[in-house]
């Protein structure tokens, strides 16, 4: 197999091409890591509403280091702001909104996506048996739509869109779209569907880093 | 710009089919979404579940849209009441179906359906009439029923202000079923009192978060 | 068996008899009717928290005719007045309260009460198939204890206290203490036990007027 | 009169008995009642459970706690964090016992504990390591797992203004578990950071009525 010369996107830019398809008016939760980058990438024009888990909606960006408030922080225990039109609810009232289905997104980073939409992000092996898992669970399954954001590929270069998880599952046929380093793939019936590569990355390429088998969209 | 505010009735209304489950918020006249409950009946769908705490009085209102033969069934936890004749001309004429569920369940039914609780297990109505069918069981000693999620396609609540992201307060007792209505249903309209700048609202004080609404209409109280 | 003279409670001291029971600090339920005129007979000095099913924790009596808000009644649809410490509250947090254990009383009106605590208050046959059962079944099943008042026979002097009800059931063993016109009765494992009786009443004409067997507590 | 306001953390700790559940509100460090765990390490009691949305950071308050031995089991949605030092040592020891609950599925069940619901069923972790040997059903094609009410014994919570009656509002994030959880246990002690007269709080604004509350500790912010 031939290796074509490509460019591997950025976190920022896994995370701009994210918000790139979030449109107007969705209520939205992002997950730590990548996807909390994702807000800064949403145009300042474009009304989205993002959750936090601990019971803020509406959530803005960082304060300014003169206007931080330590009363006011996100689920990854960052100091946030609040914008007009958010408001505080508690904590069951919060997973309400997640549970019940009332946002629209959430976008969660991962260790495993399978073809099946099965999604494995909160315990790398069923050995660990203390691991975090926080809201994830409740994301995962309760949400209108999940999206995951996450590399390619593990640092030692296996495949993290797999046939089947190996690690513990967050959540069962649950995800929708998954956004890489390497390309934009829709979990489909048929399994992954590649909606978009990047640039000068190849089909086969790609193919050769997915343990799962691909097809195009 | 996210803005929720609908300029008419006829846009607050919009898309109600025949055959939905309509969510009625109010407890006796207070709180209740008169004006919406009208631009129903002027819309003109048809075969649908009302789930309300009363079944109408008077021949206004919810008992019009009954009168008008455009329900099929109500949901509610107190039917009789000295003004519930058009109910219950229609339910002894064999027109309409009723299901009784306590007042209690009825609201947490409606919250566990906007709470993504599929189903739950209360004491409440254990031995009785209303359990009756229903599977049961023993937690700590204590006989329950299993009760399920009661989610609404629309749910008409009526508010005191609100903001264009749906963002509502309510006016003392005028709250009751209107925020767990509001979490119920696939499409929540509010009537409300006034329309205030976003940000106006004071995020502390806000009852219904504007996630769980879709369509604000400006009706204030005459 | 022979009949002495005696003076039955009326409504307003049968209220008074079951606000004399009430300690300071309880929150309380009160049902339509009798129920309704307890609050009226709470000394002043004495807080006791009022809880009306729509929402309305802190309820404070009827309001002067100018003060009347029409945004503010209680379950039976009265206006009503909220007292300082009072508090709204939605429908499924108004029901937490009664069916979370947190109502100390709830005192209700009855057809009948049986000897097991059973009650029937909501229906007055199986074949009323449009009864009206609003929040009797919740506050029933959900309250600390719940206290019944009632005439303690029918207008026809048909029992009301009874060994088993033939009306349909609100809840099963549910009643810890019914105060009637003639007497306070406390339910028991054993059954009844007299615990007060209206002045110049012998227990024999109590019995004479009660299905199920009494004894004295 | 009612007056819910302690004189002091002796008071406020009064009571709370060897192998009670403990409900600890807070998320991160923001609304946590750090004052009431001072309290509770002075206090004595040992064998707990304690709920909780982390497993103690550093080697102050709940995981100063843990260190100390009195924490038999915690239950939790996020154990291992950056700070969880003592919590670790004590696993890897196998001298705490770990429940590890979705964030979700753990403020639910709390929530369950104060609104009289025994157990309910949910999405949240079906298929999952946490779902094992746990009931499950299938709702409208959605398989669910069954969930237990999570009551405590004693809840710990932080709030912003209290009156005497034990009403309470919070400031911003730091609502999050502590309404849950005052709902939840049969004594609950909140550390406040004022006590206003009684009717001084709007009544629409009261988040936690007074219902919820027994105990008011005064413990002004820094």
């Amino acid at each position: 197999m031939s290796e074509t010369s490509f460019t591997p996107l950025s976190r920022k830019d896994m995370a701009r091409r994210v918000a790139q398809d979030i449109p107007e008016g969705w209520y939205v939760n992002l997950g730590i890591g990548i996807p909390t980058l994702v807000a800064d990438f949403v145009p300042a024009e474009r009304e989205v509403v993002f959750h936090s888990e601990n019971g803020v909606l509406g959530m803005g960006p960082a304060p300014a280091p003169d206007d931080a408030d330590p009363w006011l922080i996100n689920a990854g225990k960052q100091q946030v702001t609040l914008l007009r039109g958010g408001a505080y609810v508690h904590h069951a009232d919060s997973f309400a909104m997640i549970r019940g289905g009332h946002l629209d997104l959430c976008v969660l980073g991962a260790f495993e996506v399978a073809e099946n939409g099965d999604i494995a992000n909160w315990a790398t092996s069923a050995n660990d048996t203390a691991p975090a898992v926080g809201g994830a669970m409740d994301l995962a399954a309760g949400a209108k739509r999940l999206w995951v954001v996450m590399e390619h590929t593990t640092k030692e270069g296996h495949p993290k869109l797999v046939r089947r998880c190996g690690y513990p599952l967050t959540a069962m046929r649950a995800v929708r779209r998954v956004y890489t380093n390497l390309a934009v793939l829709d979990v489909t019936e048929q399994g992954f569907a590649v909606v978009d590569m990047a640039p000068g990355l190849s089909f086969d390429d790609l193919q050769a880093r997915t343990d799962a088998p691909l097809r195009k969209a | 710009m996210i803005n929720k505010t609908v300029r008419d009735m006829a846009e607050a209304m919009q898309g109600i089919a025949d055959g939905a489950t309509v969510l009625v918020g109010g407890f006796g006249s207070v709180g209740q979404p008169d004006a919406l409950i009208d631009g129903l009946i002027e819309q003109g769908a048809k075969d649908l579940t009302v789930v309300a705490n009363n079944a109408g009085n008077g021949r206004v209102g919810l008992a019009r849209l009954m009168e008008l033969g455009r329900v099929r069934r109500i949901i509610c936890s107190f039917p009789r009441s000295a003004g519930s004749v058009v109910f219950e001309e229609l339910y002894k004429a064999g027109k309409i179906e009723l299901e009784i569920v306590p007042q209690g369940t009825l609201a947490e039914r409606m919250r566990a359906a906007g709470a993504g609780v599929p189903a739950f297990y209360t004491p409440t109505g254990y031995g009785t009439l209303l359990a009756e069918g229903k599977p049961t069981a023993e937690f700590n000693g204590k006989p329950c029923v299993l009760e399920h999620a009661l989610p609404g396609d629309v749910a008409l609540v009526q508010a005191h202000k609100a903001d264009r992201w749906g963002n509502l307060t309510y006016r003392r007792s005028g709250r009751n079923f209107n925020p767990v209505m509001a979490m119920a249903a696939a499409i929540t309209i509010a009537q409300v009192d006034m329309v205030e700048p976003l940000g106006t609202l004071d995020p502390e004080e806000v009852v219904t978060p504007g996630i769980f609404v879709d369509r604000v209409l400006l009706h204030p109280v005459a």
